[in-house]
């Protein structure tokens, strides 16, 4: 079985190869279901592999593949130990639901193939990074789904926008993995491998504590990049340019998680270095915080939504920052339930209003579409945190491991408490601005129910973000103890211990939720006028809010402008003028010169002698001179 | 009797004279006879320097100097004829079409 | 089998020379099939080579005894690499020439004598003969450009030629110091690369050796500020000759620094590497932030290659497995991509007769395969994982952060901005919608350059992925030459992971 | 004594000769002052014992020559005398310039070395090793210098096949 | 009495040139027959006198082979037959069949003339033959002057152009101030050694120490100026421009590659043989030479429009490459990089007279325009030759280059090597400029027909400049046996 642990891997990526030169023979819809069968066999297969551990007590595994960089340490390697493996059903599960849903969405598409194929690539690669067993491997993952999600936002290329914001996407990126791969860069020095069971076997005993810090916190750069955390996170909004089902699988529930599944992945390297972790969990929690403000004010369904992601993202980071690995993975994979729900749900609202983003030009829905509103509204529960709902164990989790850490990152825990309530808040707000009120649609708009197909995904997920947080609550840690072969040997954070606390906490939070929801609900069940007095009435911190604390202008203003001046000063002034003028002019010095010299030969036979005479006496002094005469 | 030095003191007197005479006159005749003079002055430093060191060659050479003079004025006199015939005038100065 | 190599693409050029001029259209087809000779023959090379350090297939003929210069060839695994690109490219770069009408006959004729050129030069174990090769290139390709250029190709040509040549002029007088010292010391005159080593010189004699012989290689390069001879040259050339251009001839400016500087000179090389580190970052990040702006495509990629040379140069003088591996790969992997992608930039002016990225828009919607192509090479270029150009990037960062930590780290900043020129350029070439009327009407593109891309896309595929295919063979020869380092220096590889490095490399951060 | 006299009277009429083919304005002048020159030089011939010279160059040189000069002179015409300005550039000032160094070279020479002009003079001198008498000159002519001898027919007939060729061409061309 | 020492081997090449200008002559007095007659003479004297350089270098071999070196030196010696002297006489043999060859169209347009202009060819070959082989200064002196006459005569054979007078008259009075400057050298020389033969003043020098060598000096200065403006160094260049343009373009090649050749083998003779002993003191004077020929050859040549300066410049470039090998005290080198730039000059004014027609004087650059087109077969083998002035790798011209400034190196003149290869590169600029106006513009004037003889030369040409750079041991192995005795 676990040598043929990369099918998991490589029958997305037949599928996508497949699909990439045949897929405009197959036409539609049986690309899609040929995608969605590769990822669903995947997903059989993970679960499959992945049963020994859930029976206990099974050895994490590395099979390695073949030499990649040897002399760099970097080779292709299989690690597959409950870690990899949850990751991988996260992935392959939400994925195979995310592609049913897309061969609905993407009906009609001309490019229907080709999205699959990009789709199947993407999750090969997301495979990849969850699967690698050395941090080369891991950031050709790393930079694949970069790749993919670049494809992807950009799928509708002809839109300038979704072209720019694929652009950005893929450079924010890159700025993220050049602090990941200085991390590497220090990691191999240091150890001489990349591989993860000889650096974390040796960790302790090689890296001092202004390495380990060093090398935390530029991996902390690569993931702030990929996981959208403050100050790179200004590229998620803008993909949600890209297809619905892509925001739901790679920018909400997998590929921005990457950046947390790399800080638990190297927890042996931030277990030395508590100052990297204080500060990604200081940058997780400030970026939740930061970003919920921002979904407040939002009237873009997917804008609210992917600042919600990077919300949520503070919160896992905020957990790993903790230390509470198992918290913030378990908030990851709950949050890809809801999320992706919550996600596919916005694309079928957008999807029945003909395009439709703007929420304001919603309302009133639910009743032409009840399974969608239904499934998005259990979602919005989530992720507000309401028991029994998945959100709330996990974020649950990540809260009472930061209060029992206690210090400074109790400050961060009512952080983290304020912004649940702020999650609760603009979630219920987005419910009910779609679903209830009154219809506020554009002419014309007559939205329809949801396809049978989309409808599938949303259930099923539904259920998962209903039933998901049970694998970890404190009155059964089944998730805890199966990671915990992973852990082994770091001092992982824990929620408190005892009903007691839990009860306080989990009560600080439900509240939180509690009164956010409600706040919305009262506001916004309220006509149209009265809730835009509202707003108007919290001006202009709304406005700042709903431009989104205007850092993207900042971001031009400060460094995309100045960056490009530079440039053209740098390729015309510099380069054309100055270097290669200086080029031209040492060929032009030679020409000046001869023309310079050319009035010498006169044409006078007697100015010749002159010159030859001349040239005899200096010939003959020279000599005499020489000659020491 | 006079230092041989002595000769060859004025032959180089001889010579730089000619020389100069190359410089400033612009009559193609006149430097013809100033390379002339030149040739004399080379003419009497070898007479001179073979007497000095008891060589007759310095005289034989002189003979074959002679008759390149002799051989040279007659080549150059016919070059400077055919161009006063084309251009009347015999003046170098006049000859600088071709420059640069 | 060297000289074969050699001579093969030479008697091709008689051949295609001795076809009649009338007879103008079976030039170009004689010329590409006869260039699968030398493929042939590198394949087989490349196939029977063994892993091991030192020189392979050696052949050594007296060429002028009395001056002990020979006709001194061998292959390693820093030259196998080239030496199949080149085989590989000349006859993609022929087929890239169907476009040229005038005078095809001489065309390919030079093309061919280039080849034969390039391959000479990456053969030559012998500095005189290396001199020769690495000079009489120079002809053909002035030619090329000089003739079936573009506009300011006359320029374009003479300054191509006279940079160039202005460095090897100071090379060649070190060679020639070199063997003066050679034969002061041994008592014979050889100017065989293997005696040439054995030399002893003064440390001021070394460094301005060293100096001459890196002037040369640097203007080759091009680094940083020798490079604008690089831009006019690659805007001025037709398609084929900027491909071999950047593909090859570049090459022999990084390979003759590995070959030659580190080899005859160590003691200088290990003096010099912060400097040309330095040198080489500045020409990472200088080319590729003045490629953002560049408005002509090909300028772009041309400053891409400034860019990406530079890690070559920064690979080499890491002195590190990783950044001599690196540097050899890259070497192959450049030639692949941007080779590529002149290619591509050709194919477009074949169509549309301009490279201005201003004149483009949208063309991903008409021509689809080739915004396929287009992007898959530039992403190899950008240094995405999986695709060639990553394993050489990687290599080079990661093996020169032993030895240069800042400067690796502020290159790997130039990685930043490959993805931003590069990607830039491709929005404003082919998404959104095609808005001007010539663009609409664009052809995609033909099976005959499918052809011509595919060969170069699974090289990049097969070389991202299992980069063993070449490292294998590369690895042996690039161990010898840091042996060779510190066999004659006091310098130390550092290999990282020894427990005695670790400390210093903390301390570091 | 007597070599003393002559040698002063006729090193002044050899130079003060070659001042007069520089300086005068007439190229007859010129003329005349080349033959005052060659005169006084053969003169200096005979004073050195160089007698077949002598006659050799008053013979050739103002027998041949100078009569070769002279017809010339007449056949372009005397009647323009060449004016003192000068208008080359930089020539006077090259002219005085140089003139001037090499007058301080020879100073120099003369005053802070002790430069020879004949380094390896014999200390006696033979006067029969040097006495250039017809036989004494026609014997190396003949015997070691016949090469160069018959060289000289090479000169003459290149001068006489170069005059006829010249003057062939205004024939047809005028 | 004392009887000539003889040795007809010595000079029969020689004396086969002279018997046939005088052939020539009287043939033409008394027959007047076509030119093509004349010429079949002077061809089959040319064959006849190589086959004779032939036989001598043979003997010369054998003489050398048996240690019997003595009988290399003939007519007392007044001349040498060292390998040395046939080489540098063969040279000049294949360079006068060569321009005869490419001018033979001046030639035959000379009409009557035609016997004067072969005869005076032929005369001038020989007297620079001697000029290579003589040992004694004197006999050296008449064979420059027997060439060097004959030279300012050929400058001034045409009808058509004034320019050539002035060439004509230029090249005259230069050349006779020059010569009087070398030949009081060359008294100055005697005065200080009693010596006037090279091998007798070698001895001399090599055997006594000279206290006041002043006027040795003076003399090996004077003579340096007087072979130097036969070889056009800068600063004794400035007639070579203005001849070059002026005379007539049937020649040029010619009367520019013998006296290069002959000048700088005489120089070379002088410097490395008779006056070794004083390198220390004129080395760096040549150095100095060598340097400023080099850039202001390079530099001029930049800047000139029309071809046949812009070759003058050239050679006044190449003297100062030819200079360095002095400075290398290689007279090998020398030889080598002699025959090698003859055959290339001799080779491109082929091509420059057919461009410029029979009876054009202008080389224009601008004639050049779309050469590639009108004459592939001209422009073509122009561009070998250029290339190979230029110095480019697998071409003679690269071999010559590398020959003369390894030498220099090896004989411790490193920064005048570094200075030659910055030279050479400037010098590229201005071959590649004729080298882009022939194939980089296009014009659509008429196209040019190559007469066949000029094709064999430039045949010729081209196969040595690329056999003697691809296998310079063909040349080179011949080159190192001559050595000057």
């Amino acid at each position: 079985m676990i040598d043929f642990i990369w099918l998991i891997i490589a029958l997305p990526l037949l599928s996508a190869v497949l699909l990439h030169f045949l897929g405009r023979y197959l036409g539609e819809p049986l690309s899609g279901w040929l995608a969605t069968v590769a990822i669903g066999a995947s997903f059989v297969f993970a679960l499959v592999a992945a049963l020994p551990f859930f029976e206990g007590g099974a050895e994490a595994s590395t099979v390695p593949l073949w030499e990649w960089m040897p002399a760099v340490g970097a080779s292709f390697e299989i690690q597959w130990d409950p870690l990899s493996a949850m990751m991988a059903l996260v992935v392959t599960g939400v994925g195979t639901l995310i592609h049913v849903f897309a061969i609905s969405y993407m009906h009609g598409d001309e490019r229907f193939a080709r999205f699959f194929t990009y789709l199947n690539l993407f999750v090969a690669s997301m495979l990849t990074l969850v699967l690698a067993g050395n941090y080369a491997m891991l950031f050709l993952g790393w930079e694949l789904v970069g790749l993919c999600s670049y494809l992807l936002i950009g799928f509708w290329f002809t839109r300038p926008s979704a072209a720019a914001a694929a652009k950005k996407a893929f450079v924010v990126n890159r700025i993220g993995d050049f602090g990941f791969m200085i991390a590497l860069m220090l990691v191999f020095t240091s150890f001489g491998t990349l591989s993860f069971a000889g650096v974390f076997e040796r960790a302790p005993e090689v890296l001092t504590t202004g390495t380990a810090t060093a090398i935390g916190l530029l991996m902390l750069v690569g993931a702030a990049g990929k996981s959208a955390q403050i100050p790179l996170y200004v590229w998620l909004p803008d993909a949600m340019e890209g297809p619905t089902p892509v925001s739901a699988l790679i920018h909400a529930a997998t590929m921005v998680t990457a950046g947390v599944y790399v800080i638990a992945r190297s927890a042996a390297i931030f277990e030395l270095a508590p100052a990297a972790s204080m500060t990604v969990a200081t940058v997780g929690a400030i970026t939740a915080i930061w970003a919920a403000t921002i979904a407040l004010a939002q009237r873009d369904i997917k804008r609210v939504l992917a600042y919600s992601t990077v919300s949520q993202l503070g919160y896992m980071f905020l957990a790993v920052g903790s230390t509470a690995y198992v918290a913030g993975l378990f908030h990851l994979m709950t949050h890809a339930f809801f999320k992706a729900l919550l996600f596919l749900g916005a694309g079928a609202v957008i999807h029945a209003m003909n395009g439709e983003q703007d929420m304001h030009k919603m309302g009133g829905l639910l009743k032409r579409m009840p399974v969608t509103g239904i499934t998005m509204g259990i979602a919005t529960l989530a992720i507000a945190g309401i028991p029994p709902m998945a959100g709330f164990w996990s974020k649950d989790e990540i809260l009472g491991a930061a209060f029992e850490r206690g210090g400074w990152f109790s400050v961060l825990f009512v952080v983290g408490l304020v912004t649940a309530l702020l999650t609760s808040f603009y979630m219920s707000r987005q419910w009910v601005l779609v679903f209830l009120g009154e219809p506020r649609w554009s002419e014309g708009v007559d939205p329809h129910k949801a396809p049978r197909l989309m409808g599938v995904p949303l259930i099923a997920l539904a259920v998962l973000s209903v039933l998901g947080g049970l694998v970890n609550t404190p009155f059964r840690y089944t998730l805890e103890h199966f990671l915990e072969p992973v852990f082994e040997g770091i001092s992982v954070q824990h929620p408190p211990e005892g009903i007691g606390m839990f009860l306080i906490v989990a009560g600080l939070s439900v509240v939180a939720g509690l009164v956010g929801a409600a706040a919305a609900l009262v506001t916004y069940r309220q006509p149209a006028s009265s809730w835009r007095r509202f707003e108007e009435g919290l001006q202009p911190l709304w406005g700042t809010w709903e431009d989104a604390y205007r850092v993207d202008d900042f971001y031009g203003r400060t460094l995309v402008a100045p960056g490009k001046r530079v440039a053209e000063v740098m390729a015309f002034d510099v380069d054309l003028a100055f270097i290669d003028g200086a080029v031209n002019g040492i060929a032009g010095f030679f020409l000046g010169l001869g023309q310079r010299l050319r009035p010498l030969q006169t044409g006078y036979v007697r100015n010749y002698a002159a010159l030859l005479f001349a040239g005899a006496v200096v010939v003959v002094a020279w000599l005499l001179a020489g000659g020491g005469l | 009797m006079v230092d041989p030095g002595l000769y060859m003191t004025v032959a180089a007197v001889l010579f730089f004279i000619g020389a100069l005479g190359m410089l400033v006159r612009r009559n193609a005749l006149v430097m013809f006879m100033c390379i002339e003079l030149m040739l004399n002055a080379v003419n009497l430093t070898l007479i001179s320097a073979g007497r000095a060191m008891n060589d007759l060659n310095g005289q034989v050479a002189v003979f074959f100097i002679l008759v390149v003079a002799a051989a040279e004025v007659v080549v150059g006199l016919a070059i400077i004829v055919a161009i006063f015939r084309r251009r009347s005038t015999a003046s170098v100065d006049e000859l600088n079409e071709m420059r640069g | 089998m060297l000289t074969a190599l050699i001579l093969a693409p030479a008697v091709a050029a008689i051949v295609v020379a001795l076809i009649p001029s009338r007879r103008a259209e079976l030039h170009l087809p004689l010329g590409i099939a006869l260039s699968m000779v030398p493929l042939g023959l590198a394949g087989y090379l490349f196939w029977i080579f063994e892993p091991m350090p030192g020189y392979q297939h050696a052949t050594d003929a007296v060429w002028y005894e009395p001056w002990g210069i020979g006709w001194t060839l061998g292959v390693d695994g820093i030259s196998l690499p080239m030496v199949v690109l080149t085989a590989l490219l000349v006859p993609i770069a022929l087929g890239a020439s169907t476009s040229i009408s005038k005078r095809i006959k001489e065309f390919v004729v030079f093309i061919l004598l280039l080849e034969a050129g390039m391959i000479g030069a990456f053969l030559a174990l012998d500095m005189f003969l290396f001199f020769v090769f690495f000079e009489a290139i120079l002809i053909p390709m002035y030619f090329i450009i000089g003739i079936w250029g573009g506009e300011r190709r006359i320029y374009a040509s003479i300054k191509f030629f006279i940079y160039t040549a202005l460095g090897s002029a100071l090379m060649l007088a070190a060679i020639i110091g070199l063997a003066f010292n050679y034969s002061s010391q041994f008592g014979v005159t050889s100017f065989a690369l293997a005696d040439l080593m054995q030399v002893t010189l003064d440390q001021g004699t070394e460094r301005w050796f060293f100096a001459a012989f890196a002037l040369a290689f640097a203007i080759k390069v091009p680094l940083f500020p020798l490079h604008t001879w690089l831009p006019d040259a690659h805007v001025e050339a037709p398609t084929a000759g900027s491909v071999l251009l950047a593909a090859v001839l570049l090459k022999l400016g990084t390979y003759g620094l590995l070959r030659f500087n580190l080899a005859l000179f160590p003691e200088a090389s290990v003096d010099a590497v912060p400097i040309m580190g330095t040198i080489a970052v500045i020409g990472i990040i200088y080319g590729a932030v003045v490629a953002i702006v560049q408005p002509d495509l090909k300028k772009l990629v041309a400053y891409s290659s400034v860019s990406h040379l530079g890690f070559i140069v920064l690979g080499t003088f890491a002195l590190t497995s990783g950044g001599l591996q690196g540097a050899v790969i890259q070497n192959f992997n450049h030639g692949v991509t941007t080779g590529a992608l002149f290619l591509l930039v050709g194919m477009l002016y074949d169509r549309r007769h301009t490279k201005a990225i201003a004149d483009f828009g949208g063309l991903q919607k008409v021509m689809p395969v080739f915004a396929g192509f287009f992007l898959f090479m530039t992403f190899a270029s950008i240094g995405l994982p999986g695709l060639n150009g990553f394993v050489g990037e990687f290599l080079i960062l990661i093996g020169s952060y032993a030895t240069v930590p800042v400067l690796a780290i502020i290159a790997s900043f130039g990685v930043v901005l490959a993805a931003i020129y590069l990607l830039w350029a491709y929005e404003r070439v082919f998404t959104g919608e095609p808005d001007k009327e010539e663009n609409k009407v664009l052809v995609d593109l033909s099976p005959r350059e499918i052809g011509l891309l595919t060969p170069l896309a699974i090289l990049v595929l097969v070389v991202g992925l299992y980069p063993a295919v070449l490292l294998d063979k590369i690895g042996p020869s690039t161990e010898a030459v840091l042996d060779h380092i510190e066999s004659s220096t006091d310098f130390e590889v550092p290999y990282p992971g020894r427990l005695d490095d670790v400390f210093t490399a903390g301390g570091d951060s | 004594m007597v070599e003393s006299f002559v040698f002063v009277l006729m090193a002044i009429a050899a130079i003060a000769g070659a001042v007069t083919v520089v300086v005068a304005r007439n190229p007859v002048y010129s003329a005349i002052g080349l033959l005052g020159t060659l005169f006084s030089v053969a003169v200096l011939y005979v004073l050195q014992l160089a007698h077949f010279v002598a006659a050799v160059q008053i013979i050739v040189y103002a027998g041949a020559v100078l009569t070769l000069f002279l017809f010339v002179i007449m056949l372009i015409g005397v009647d323009k005398d060449e004016t003192r300005t000068e208008n080359l550039p930089f020539q006077r000032k090259a002219v005085i310039a140089l003139g001037s160094v090499i007058i301080l070279l020879a100073a120099a020479l003369a005053l802070f070395t002790d430069f020879q002009w004949v380094p390896g003079a014999s200390e006696a001198l033979i006067p029969d090793s040097t006495n250039g008498t017809i036989e004494a000159i026609a014997e190396p002519l003949f015997t070691s210098w016949v090469l160069a001898f018959e060289a000289t027919a090479l000169l003459l007939t290149i001068s006489a096949a170069g005059a006829i060729a010249l003057a062939h061409y205004r024939k047809r061309d005028i | 009495m004392q009887t000539p020492d003889v040795n007809w081997l010595a000079i029969a090449p020689d004396l086969a040139l002279a018997l046939a200008a005088a052939i020539i002559l009287l043939v033409e007095v008394q027959w007047k027959p076509r030119a093509r007659i004349l010429g079949l003479i002077a061809a089959g004297s040319l064959v006849v006198a190589s086959g004779l350089a032939v036989v001598q270098w043979l003997a010369a071999a054998d003489a050398v082979a048996a240690g019997n070196v003595s009988v290399l030196s003939a007519f007392s010696g007044m001349v040498l037959m060292d390998g040395y002297a046939i080489f540098g006489r063969f040279a000049l043999l294949v360079v006068t069949a060569m321009g005869i060859a490419s001018g033979w169209q001046f030639f035959s347009d000379l009409g009557r003339r035609c016997a004067e202009g072969l005869a005076l060819v032929l005369l001038a070959t020989t007297g620079f033959s001697i000029m290579v082989s003589s040992n004694n200064l004197i006999m050296l002196f008449l064979g420059l002057e027997v060439g060097s006459i004959a030279l300012y005569v050929l400058a001034g054979l045409t009808r058509e152009d004034k320019k050539a007078d002035e060439a004509a008259i230029k090249y005259f009075l230069m050349g006779s101030f020059a010569s009087a400057i070398f030949v009081y050298g060359v008294a100055l020389i005697y005065a200080g050694t009693r010596q006037l033969t090279i091998l007798g003043i070698g001895d001399f020098l090599g055997s006594f120490i000279v206290g006041s060598p002043g006027v040795i000096l003076i003399g090996i200065g004077l003579v340096i100026v007087g072979l130097g403006f036969k070889v056009s160094a800068a600063p004794f260049h400035t007639w070579a421009p203005d001849v070059y343009q002026g005379a007539p373009a049937g020649i040029v090649g010619y009367l520019a590659g013998v006296a290069k050749i002959a000048g700088f083998a005489a120089m070379a003779r002088i410097l490395l043989t008779a006056v070794d002993d004083f390198d220390w003191s004129f080395l760096p004077v040549i150095s100095g030479i060598a340097v400023v020929s080099m850039l202001l050859g390079s530099v001029m040549a930049l800047v000139q429009s029309d071809v046949r300066r812009m070759l003058a410049y050239s050679g006044v470039a190449h003297a100062g490459f030819i200079l360095t090998g002095i400075a290398g005290s290689s007279s090998d080198g020398i030889l080598f990089y002699l025959a090698v730039y003859a055959v290339q000059l001799v080779g491109a004014f082929a091509v420059v007279a057919a461009v410029s027609g029979p009876s054009g004087s202008s080389s224009d650059i601008g004639l050049y325009r779309g050469l590639s087109r009108r004459s592939p077969v001209l422009a073509g083998s122009l561009t070998v030759l250029l290339l190979g002035m230029a110095g480019l790798p697998l071409t003679s011209g690269f071999v010559a280059k590398f020959g003369v400034f390894s030498d220099a190196w090896f004989n411790g003149h490193e920064w005048l090597v570094v200075v030659a290869v910055l030279a050479s590169v400037i010098a590229f600029a201005f071959y590649l400029r004729i080298v882009v106006i022939m194939y980089m513009e296009d014009d659509d004037a008429a196209p040019i027909a190559v007469p066949g003889l000029v094709r064999w030369v430039l045949g010729i040409a081209v196969l040595a400049t690329l056999i003697w750079g691809i296998l310079p041991g063909s040349l080179l192995n011949i080159v190192a046996d001559a050595l000057p005795l």
